[in-house]
């Protein structure tokens, strides 16, 4: 960034353009933590993912932001505010009691002797000190890695690094990452069903916007998935959009009818991993290495996994926004 | 990694995996024993770019006590699970949770890219919390929330270790980390940071207050996994990270873990005296055993770590074996309070058989090879005349003695109140008594784990012993 | 370079924030917001060190690991709070007994 | 001219902090989720003021993304968080 | 400063006039509905000037097209999340705001 612009008025700029972001993420984080109402609480957190996203722009890292934005701002807030509405359903006594005075230290609902909050305190110091210490000391980083990512990109079949490096050179990492989102819904799902909340019906505005929404969001997940390979998106970008609108569509009050329930629907969750796993296991059996695609057909096996992993990867999303196996109603 | 299960699958298709891992595990332990240590790339690209996996000696063992155990506990669960004390419902996820779980076992033993360890510990976390949470009794989701938060803080913490080593040196891949690394600040802080979080998960002495309860409360066949298989995969990659990467001239960190150790043998051993019930015993108890592992790292030596290591695997299959046993009686008697053992040595005489088994090698009397590992530890801790480990490693011992007979004693008596009692499938108990066996004969058979051992990088370096 | 350093300062005081308010805390959901603050604080500090290479495009495998890691972060947060419901429809209250701090 | 783009960025961020104070007094829970829309708007127009600042079309696709899902979150509001329960700070 | 740019410039500014407003809407308006109301116009009206504004400077067709649709977006969510927010608080018995 600072190599295209010369002007000092412009690093000034920026400068202050960072400080002020930098103030208002740990504002926001220290309040969010700190406020006394858990609602507040949730927006405030909404607020800190939005402004992550900003940073992660400001970090020139497009790839991360579209991540950030797609899965904070669509799915972990929504989640948040679906939990919270179970939590405050289950119990309506205490309302949140404005106490002003204990909120900057926050102690107000933990019973904490001072001798242990002060040892606390020397903890967390110490650690800060650690951190930044180490973390100024570092000396300038060598770029081998960097300069080996660009030389073997072409034969990554990928022509955006982040792409390449998280589907070709570090695939495995992507794999078992998969597995982990996979084994989140298995777990979700292994706690049992949960209680069905009385849906009321949505109104019209509501239809209106989520049948045009809705469409348009599986659009763009189809869009990221294909600019993937050469601009920042793929497999888990177009994967959370459309996760998103799979939240949409379950806010609305669609479900799943019965007969794709059962069976279907879990060979489609697991289609986006088995895709992953035989691909490379295939490849064992042409004689090459566990995950070596070979660089003249490593782009469309690569987008071929990117589909399968999109789809596996929102249809999960969605299933983890329920928050319990999907009960059997019929399709209205 | 082969033994990914699809979600419909259910147990005949999770005993055939099993059999299948435990095969391919053989097969790659015949190959590491002709070739040397085996270095695996990735989607062949090099060390730096790709992920290598890495099998020497240390990863070898742990592979083959994993596949071990699990295929004893897989055997286990197809009686334990299909009893109407579990909801049938329940069932059915117990075995591609489990198979999740024994896939992230295998990942990580054989991974050598530290950050592919941080996303195969965030597997492991993740599939035993659930399986934890399977039990579904209050307590159990209780301590299952506590066991999930206290993975995520281990696993950030190690996280933040990672990130300052990769922007210091550049690379993920250990062996080239342990090319590179001279003592710095920022290597301090990292070593700190990831010490802290994988001590968190091994449950050392001030950080263990989770894993009783979590123990206690979860089914049996996961008790016996997490007490013999998932705290010590922490214990592996510290391990790991302790011999390769950190700086070796930290002896006053060492010592601090020693201590921490010793701590943690004298604690568990009281606390598990004082319980009455069984599973909590148990567990109590693998606190106390895991101070053991940590008694090594005041010494360094090439005794010190082959005594460790032995006392990890013959500790591993004893834990499993006790807690079927564990399971075996609470299915029998329907509670595990031990003053209301009645008869369970007349009824269910494997069980107990087991039980003692397990018992002789967890206090390390001599054919066992908790004795074998103990005697290595003690013939160290002479060499490097630090007496006061002789004297903890003993008195741990005299501990570990006090609660076993402590249980045994009662299986025999007579409790006063009758109660109605189940039958046990006898699948469940041959699996407890086999286990048990095999603890026993590991110390019979220990020259040659021991010879395995050697294959690897980490020994080798300092055979000063 | 200077702003670089701004964000691995504000990446660590974010963990360090998310760390005290973990501890603080007995109330279930504020846990797990505290670890999510927490996880993008060690996030930004890993694509924060990322930007100091010459070049115009940083250096990727930082990206990808943040990537990976926030998959994971949704994942874990999924999880815990299926588990944050069960925990309160069995207990009746979601919050943890004050267990011992560290 | 980027030193333009950035100051109105700059400016935005400041109006996005005051919508912050909304949140924090806000009486009702809508008040609250209504200052989250806000936000969600002025992200939209910060992230493309950058893109232009920095010459980065893509990161137009970050904007995108803004928009369609900032609504999502106050669906969910809307349909969970107050359609499930009578909220109780409502009153207030 | 090219003309383009010099349009550029005051659509900005107007833009960000609006969001001024907007925010200054937000925070002074006493009742929910009120402030729904200044937010969701003022934003939309600030958001359309600054895409028009950007627009001028995008290079290509395809590139206005997208800012366009992102406004687009924008304007649909925010005017039916207004309404929805508006009906669900009329549900919840909060009355208007009377002088």
């Amino acid at each position: 960034m600072e190599a295209m612009t010369s002007l000092p008025l412009m690093t000034l700029m920026q400068l202050l353009f960072d400080t002020l972001l930098g103030f208002a993420l740990l504002w926001l984080g220290w309040r969010a933590l700190a406020s006394p109402d858990l609602f507040q609480a949730i927006v405030l957190f909404i607020a800190f993912g939005l402004l992550m996203a900003i940073v992660w722009v400001r970090l020139d890292a497009p790839d991360v932001a579209l991540a950030e934005a797609a899965i904070g701002a669509g799915l972990t807030g929504a989640l948040l505010l679906t939990t919270l509405a179970r939590l405050e359903a289950k119990n309506r006594s205490k309302s949140a009691l404005e106490k002003k005075h204990k909120v900057w230290l926050m102690t107000e609902n933990v019973k904490l002797k001072t001798a242990s909050f002060l040892w606390l305190m020397v903890i967390l110091m110490l650690l800060v000190s650690g951190l930044v210490y180490a973390v100024l000391t570092l000396q300038e980083q060598t770029f081998e890695l960097q300069m080996l990512v660009s030389k073997n990109l072409e034969s990554s079949g990928v022509s955006n690094p982040v792409t390449a490096v998280l589907l070709n050179f570090r695939g495995y990492d992507t794999l078992l990452e998969m597995s982990v989102l996979l084994l989140a819904l298995l777990g979700v799902w292994s706690f049992g069903g949960i209680p069905k909340p009385h849906e009321s019906l949505p109104g019209p505005v509501l239809n209106m916007l989520s049948r045009l929404l809705i469409p348009l969001l599986i659009i763009v997940a189809g869009y990221f998935l294909w600019v993937g390979s050469d601009a920042p998106g793929g497999a888990f970008q177009g994967g959370s959009v459309l996760g998103a609108a799979g939240v949409l569509l379950l806010l609305v009050g669609w479900r799943l009818c019965i007969r794709f329930v059962g069976l279907p629907l879990r060979i489609i969750l697991v289609f986006g991993l088995g895709v992953f796993v035989s691909a490379a296991v295939v490849l064992i059996f042409l004689g090459r290495q566990f995950m070596e695609y070979p660089p003249s057909v490593a782009g469309a096996l690569i987008l071929l996994i990117e589909a399968a992993a999109t789809l596996s990867i929102g249809i999960t999303l969605a299933a983890l926004f329920l928050v319990g196996r999907p009960e059997f109603r019929r399709h209205k | 990694m082969l033994s990914f299960l699809l979600p419909q699958r259910v147990k005949l298709l999770g005993l055939l995996i099993a059999a299948g891992v435990v095969a391919a595990v053989a097969a790659l332990g015949w190959q590491v024993a002709e070739l040397g240590a085996q270095r695996y790339a990735i989607g062949g690209w090099g060390a730096p770019l790709g992920i290598d996996l890495y099998a020497d000696g240390l990863s070898l063992l742990m592979l083959m006590v994993n596949a071990v155990v699990c295929l004893g506990v897989s055997v286990y669960s197809t009686g334990y699970f299909n009893r109407a004390y579990f909801r049938r419902s329940r069932a059915i996820y117990f075995w591609p949770l489990w198979m999740f779980l024994w896939a992230a076992l295998n990942a990580l033993f054989l991974s050598s890219d530290i950050f592919n360890l941080y996303v195969t510990l965030e597997l492991l976390g993740l599939s035993a919390v659930a399986l934890v949470a399977l039990a579904g009794g209050a307590d159990a989701l209780t301590s299952a929330m506590r066991y999930l938060l206290i993975n995520l803080l281990g696993s950030l913490f190690y996280l933040l270790g990672v990130a300052l080593l990769y922007h210091r040196f550049g690379s993920l891949d250990i062996t080239i980390l342990s090319q590179h690394i001279e003592p710095s600040p920022a290597v301090w802080v990292a070593m700190g940071l990831m010490t802290s979080g994988l001590l968190l998960k091994t449950a050392l002495f001030p950080m263990h207050f989770w894993l009783p309860a979590a123990h206690a409360s979860a089914p049996a066949p996961v008790s016996a996994l997490l007490s013999a298989l998932v705290v010590k995969a922490s214990f592996y990659i510290f391990l790991r990270l302790w011999l390769e990467i950190f700086p070796v001239d930290s002896s006053v960190f060492g010592e601090l873990l020693g201590v921490l150790g010793a701590i943690a043998i004298f604690w568990g051993g009281v606390q598990a005296l004082r319980q009455t019930r069984l599973k909590m015993l148990i567990a109590y108890s693998t606190v106390a055993q895991l101070g053991y592992l940590f008694l090594a790292f005041p010494m360094a030596s090439y005794f010190a770590w082959k005594g460790a290591l032995f006392i990890l695997l013959s500790h591993a299959l004893a834990k499993t074996a006790m807690f079927m046993a564990a399971g075996n009686i609470l299915h029998f008697g329907g509670h595990d309070r031990i003053q209301d053992f009645d008869h369970v040595v007349q009824y269910q005489p494997l069980t107990s058989a087991a039980f003692a088994l397990a018992g002789i090698s967890i206090m390390g009397l001599p054919p066992s090879g908790g004795f074998i590992g103990k005697w290595l530890l003690l013939e160290a801790a002479i060499n490097s005349g630090q007496w006061w480990l002789v004297i903890i490693i003993i008195m741990g011992g005299l501990l570990a003695a006090a609660y076993i007979f402590k249980v045994i004693g009662y299986a025999f008596t007579q409790s006063r109140k009758s109660h109605q009692t189940r039958r046990v499938p006898i699948r469940m108990e041959w699996t407890a008594l086999i286990l048990a066996i095999a603890a026993i004969l590991l110390g019979l058979i220990a020259p040659w784990p021991l010879a395995i051992m050697d294959i690897g990088l980490p020994f080798s370096g300092e055979a000063a012993g | 370079m200077n702003t670089l350093y701004l964000y691995t300062i504000v990446g660590v005081g974010l963990f360090t924030l998310g760390l005290y308010a973990l501890l603080i805390h007995s109330d279930l959901l504020r846990k797990i917001l505290a670890i999510n603050i927490m996880g993008s604080g060690v996030f930004l500090i890993l694509v924060a060190l990322a930007a100091r290479t010459q070049g115009a495009v940083p250096d990727p495998v930082p990206h990808a690991m943040v990537i990976t890691g926030i998959v994971v972060a949704v994942s874990a947060t999924a999880l815990a709070l299926a588990l944050v419901i069960r925990v309160r429809t069995k207990v009746g209250h979601a919050n943890l007994p004050e267990q011992s701090l560290e | 001219m980027e030193i333009f783009y950035l100051s109105i960025a700059f400016f935005l961020l400041l109006t996005l902090l005051a919508g912050l104070w909304r949140v924090l007094r806000g009486p009702t829970a809508a008040d609250r989720m209504l200052a989250a829309q806000l936000f969600g708007t002025t992200a939209v127009a910060c992230v493309l003021l950058l893109a232009q600042a920095f010459e980065r079309p893509v990161l137009r696709d970050v904007a995108l993304i803004f928009a369609l899902l900032a609504a999502v979150t106050a669906i969910a509001f809307v349909r969970r968080a107050w359609a499930s329960g009578e909220h109780s700070d409502a009153a207030k | 400063m090219l003309l383009s740019e010099f349009f550029t410039v005051i659509l900005l500014l107007a833009g960000a006039f609006f969001f001024l407003a907007g925010t200054v809407g937000l925070l002074r308006f006493p009742d929910v509905y009120t402030r729904l109301h200044a937010l969701t116009k003022a934003d939309n009206v600030g958001l359309g000037l600054m895409v028009l504004g950007l627009a001028l400077q995008a290079e290509s067709w395809a590139m206005t097209g997208k800012l366009i649709l992102i406004w687009l977006c924008v304007l649909l969510s925010s005017a039916s999340v207004a309404h929805l927010i508006a009906n669900a608080a009329r549900k919840k018995g909060i009355e208007p705001w009377k002088q």
